[in-house]
């Protein structure tokens, strides 16, 4: 969640440091805190992370074997890593050989399990087991060589899997859980997300109000901008605040994690003598705190729909608990949050998928200075048009325009440039506009 | 499939016979074409299903399996054909196939040249809007191919309007007896400017072509070498977008500042209020547009012979 | 709205025909009858539509003047017509002469107005005074060759205007009213017809009925489709049928015309024996008799929210009159009516933006066959969404699914291909399903 | 414009004084930047405003003319800036840039170069990202428009966190004192891969490059040379669709079959009648698509270094 003396934008690796694997070009995707004790399983192979502390970010790693067991080693760079695009396209290649006469069963290739487990125990790399599995393979002379690159990116993922080490930052946290986890995020793309950051005038020195019911995806893209000035103030109805688990995957130093605080809404909205008897209240209803033990989370295909520890638990804790000190998401002081009251907030970001928008906008929209930008996300455009109409009646903002972000990749290959075949097809609605004085 | 002799059109006293082609609906993702034959029976998750009890029922029905799960009998219609058809090759959707029929303004009586014939999911469209008194010719390269797709159009209805020959349309062009014939041509080819040349000489003057293209690059190509023939040369992507539709309750709580309610109870929807401020409705009917979508199937570029 | 002998797939004009004429690539789009003494007026000449009788579609015509006066004459095609595009964009070329440094006033051209208006009694060509202009420009040389072809295209536009002559057909009216007047077809983008059509399975023998508040437009296409089989039932709320004007503008045939009739929902919904009554009903309100004059049309710039007659309607009265016995629209006799009541519609094609969906759909699906499909326009989303929830839960139809037609053209030139930089973002949203057996 | 010296950022307690740059907004596609100068006025349709009125008046508050017309005084922010900065270049627009800075990576610190600086549109969300630690450096190759975008940083505050160079980039590459010391780079260049080989110079490793070009053909071009030194490479397209709200009225008329009623008065917003069947609400918000929308801006390929 936050390291001591390390900078959000360090480029290297350190102990204790949170980061994104990247296994297979994207078929899973694991968020990991790097210890000496860490494993990380890999197929049926369980490998440390320890050779990853002290590495850049971006570099490729590659599983192999040695006497004493699986290891990640860094390779070095040689041609792009991403080669799956290429291979994704290849029948419009112009080459039109027919692979249905091959029948690609097992006995087509004459090299057993066993056998490939003799040679990993004999310290062969992967790329040699690939090699070998070619050389034995009586079918794949005949294939076309569109088949023969499938062939060897599905050997190469199995016995020679690559794990690409990424820095946790905003982006590529909000696309990990987008493409494996959506529900946790609230479906909120990373376009979306970006245009929430730029239309709340997110910048150094400001205090943002936001009520985050997408996991904390929104506090921690927040305070990544803020840098360590201003405040995040994370704002919630009733006692018990929302989860805020993903700020502890993205690596901020304890000085930003002091930015992060939290407030009820009554509490933002009540008198400022009411403060002191709030501090009373019990705050053992913290989702947060029941999921400090989570080090290692990952996001893959084999488990869509939850999140699952890899079982290095204990062996982060210490890195957790060097921090615990600055740990992100306190409740605000009375002072602050009376500070608060007097100055106005600078903006207000709403990603509430679940609760009535012009409910929460009602309530909060006095609390933001006049002239204060406000955005927010949500998933229907209904709720976003009610408030927008209420907002206008009420002549309380200016500016006011509900916009929907539409995002396209595109395949760029020689004679193969197209749009991805596949798209995101919806990054959900924006309801932005600036706030006026009443009058 | 279509309803050329208009004892066969659906209609409220046309029944299910023996030989009819039937679309067995599971679900909007899952159909199967049938052709009922009276002592054959379908199998699925649901149960046996036997055609005999489908027999002398409407189009339209729900039918009962051995075990009491149900499927829809529906008449073929080429949308539905599109969707149960076996893919020879990548085919063509609704939305690039409406807007290819209607761009190249095919109409009853229209002679219409295609290649490839694919999977013939297009071809039965355009058999569609050029019947009953026009015809498509279509071409495909692999001889197996064209004789499935021959024995598709057999089984839909659609043989008297589709002639479909075997031929190298990008090496040979299509065939001189077609020159000038042609109202429309439709090129789905991997080198489309191949073939421009000959579709030229197919088309009347003021006939219309059209290309479909993954890639930008053949797209490219295609624009250059229809330059010399054609006017009106214009591209286009047509992609489709689907909701999909719940019935969505929403917290609409009230926070009143006294530091100790949590969320209310939902409220039911509400007349507007005073000042015309309008409360949203708690529960309510509301869609989205689904998350995953087909992002890209080719590019459709026209050109109209000068 | 409809022609003797003559096939609507005919591709040379004959006296009587609709045509639609292009004026200087799109800037003007007109509706006109074709006859020897209609005249169409082009900046302040009044021009014979004589010449265009018997010429085929797609000839290009040219505005040149002689002793005389001016007329139009048909161009030999050479290179593209549409050359606007590449004009359009040719900044991009690489080229960043910068132009400010030019004056362009009036004060750059010696060529006065008389001087080409003497040129023109000569007999000059377009084309020369264009030459002429350009000769005498003091500025043309020193522009840069993207605003030298942005001169020449203004200049020619205004001295050597051109007319495209188009067939009229659902894809050209449809193009022309959404490009100059979409309200009068509801917005009603040309792919969201064509899927229309389609997922109404429009097919020859076929009886569709249609709710048309959209001009005339759905009953066209719908019967261009049918080609002289099966019928229209172009259906309405009240005693008034809804506007038919869109239908006069297709070339359709005798044969055609009788295809297309009306029945008002009432009549529909009725019992078989109360038929005969309603035949007696007042058919005066018919909207479309009010508008039979209108033999020209024009859907322009300068117009945009008006179709404004030029002034020949006595001269296109006669081929009117011609087809009189064929009108489209005529009243369903109960015959027809009670067969469309015993046998059930094959489709439903709804596009009426101002009623509420599932008050019609609720209605009309009873009148359909088992197993016939239908299909819903609206602007507006949660209209169909009511419906479509509402269908689910009685069970009525099967296959629903709201979609939203997605339409992007491309500029395509070499070096500079990218889509447009203007689309239309918007289609609307189309209901379709499958009605079923109610059990 | 950034509220580096918090006493100048926006609250209930600060107010317009005299030298602020304010924006003042008409409409939401009507608004003007003003420097406010104690003797000064602003003349528009509504009438004059004299500035020595809007001093001491809070941001965000609706000032009046001599006539009684009025307008709103808004705290300058990158995004309000986007909309009112003059057109030196084709600008890059808010979806665009949001998803540049983000897609780079870029936060506090962050030292990034960028060429052309065109209108400075991107150039001022890039400042606020990286403020008040980091720095850009933005390249362009007329000396005119980089006078007026320096400027431009001087009027919004932001000269402290911009350098704004003179330099043929395409030509020259970036200054060599940058090698390896670039978090990221932007380059919005009509022939970018000119340029890429020095930006691969000035990142630092997993630093990541941005092109942002108006054609395919730059793309295709320039995603050939990244390949060597580069991986990651995607190319995306971003747009904004927007919506309009209304308050629409539907005719929701009933027919009964009787053959003589014509549309009934229409119903108020119905509560769910039986079988859960919805009355559609007669009177309500409802929001869609804006008619004409921008189809096109430029594609973005990012790429990291190797």
């Amino acid at each position: 969640m936050c390291s001591e003396n390390k900078e959000a934008s360090s480029r290297i690796t350190w102990e204790g440091c949170s980061v994104l694997l990247d296994i297979n070009d994207g078929d899973r995707l694991v968020f990991a805190r790097l210890s000496p004790a860490a494993k990380l399983k890999i197929g049926n192979k369980n490998c440390s992370l320890k050779p990853l502390i002290g590495c850049p970010f971006g570099t490729v790693f590659q599983l192999d074997s040695s006497s004493d067991g699986p290891f990640l080693s860094p390779l070095q760079p040689k041609g792009n890593v991403n080669n799956t695009e290429e291979i994704k396209d290849g029948q419009l290649n112009g080459e039109v050989r027919d692979n249905r006469s091959l029948i690609d069963n097992n006995t087509a290739q004459s090299l057993t399990g066993e056998d490939i487990e003799d040679m990993r125990r004999q310290g062969a790399k992967g790329d040699e087991i690939i090699e070998a599995l070619i050389a034995n393979s009586a079918t794949f002379e005949k294939k076309t060589s569109f088949s023969q690159e499938k062939y060897r990116l599905k050997k190469q993922k199995k016995y020679a899997p690559k794990v690409l080490m990424r820095r946790p930052v905003a982006r590529s946290i909000c696309e990990a859980y987008f493409k494996k986890y959506p529900l946790k995020i609230g479906f909120l793309r990373v376009d979306t997300l970006s245009l929430l950051l730029s239309m709340a005038n997110v910048s150094s020195n400001s205090d943002i109000l936001v009520v985050d019911m997408v996991g904390g995806l929104v506090t921690g893209a927040v305070a990544e901008r803020l840098g360590g000035t201003g405040y995040v103030c994370n704002t919630y109805l009733g006692q018990a605040p929302y989860s805020m688990d993903i700020v502890r995957i993205f690596n901020l130093s304890d000085e930003i994690c002091k930015r992060i605080l939290r407030c009820s809404m009554s509490d933002l909205l009540s008198q400022k003598e009411s403060q002191q008897q709030n501090l009373l209240n019990d705050e053992s209803q913290s989702n947060d705190q029941m999921n400090v033990l989570g080090g290692i989370e990952e996001i893959s295909h084999s488990s869509e729909n939850a999140i699952s520890d890899l079982g290095a638990e204990n062996t982060t804790l210490p890195a957790l608990r060097a921090c615990k000190a600055a740990k992100a998401g306190e409740k605000a002081s009375p002072e602050v949050v009376d500070s608060w009251k007097e100055n106005g907030f600078s903006s207000l970001i709403i990603a509430a998928p679940d609760v009535d928008t012009w409910t929460l906008v009602k309530d909060l929209l006095p609390l933001l200075s006049n002239s204060a930008p406000f955005a927010i996300y949500h998933q229907y455009l209904q709720p976003l048009a009610t408030c927008m109409h209420n907002l206008q009646l009420g002549k309380m903002a200016i500016g006011l325009q509900i916009s929907e972000p539409w995002l396209r990749e595109y395949q760029v290959l020689p004679s193969r440039t197209h749009p991805c075949m596949q798209m995101s097809a919806f990054g959900g609605y924006i309801l932005s506009g600036t706030k006026i004085c009443s009058s | 499939m279509l309803a050329i002799d208009s004892t066969r059109k659906i209609s409220f006293n046309r029944s299910i016979s023996n030989g009819d082609l039937v679309i067995v609906y599971e679900r909007h993702d899952n159909m199967k074409a049938v052709t009922v034959s009276e002592g054959s029976v379908l199998q699925n998750r649901f149960g046996v299903f036997k055609h005999s009890d489908w027999i002398g029922k409407s189009f339209g029905s729900k039918v009962f399996s051995n075990k009491g799960g149900f499927v829809y009998l529906l008449a073929p219609t080429p949308e539905l054909w599109t969707l149960v058809l076996s893919h020879r090759t990548q085919i063509l959707y609704i939305a690039d196939i409406s807007f290819v029929v209607m761009y190249l303004e095919i109409v009853t009586g229209c002679v219409v040249l295609e290649s490839g014939t694919g999977s013939g999911s297009l071809t039965t469209s355009l058999a569609r809007a050029v019947a009953p008194t026009g015809h498509i010719y279509t071409f495909d390269f692999h001889e197996q191919r064209a004789g499935s797709a021959r024995d598709d159009f057999e089984r839909t209805g659609l043989s008297s309007f589709v002639s479909v020959g075997v031929r190298d349309i990008q090496g040979e062009g299509f065939p001189q007896e077609f020159a000038g014939l042609a109202d429309a041509v439709f090129l789905d080819l991997p080198q489309p400017w191949l073939a421009i040349p000959s579709a030229a000489k197919m088309l009347k003057h003021d006939g219309i072509l059209c290309s479909f293209s993954p890639c930008i690059e053949q797209v490219q190509r295609s624009c250059e070498t229809v330059q010399s023939n054609f006017s009106d040369i214009r591209t286009f992507e047509v992609l489709l977008r689907t909701y999909e539709v719940r019935e969505e309750k929403m917290e609409s709580s009230q926070v009143n500042g006294n530091g100790s309610n949590g969320s209310l109870p939902c409220k039911r929807r509400q007349c507007s209020g005073g000042a015309g401020v309008l409360t949203y409705p708690t529960s309510s009917v509301m869609a989205r547009p689904c998350g995953e979508a087909r992002g890209h199937t080719g590019y459709l570029t026209f050109a109209r012979l000068k």
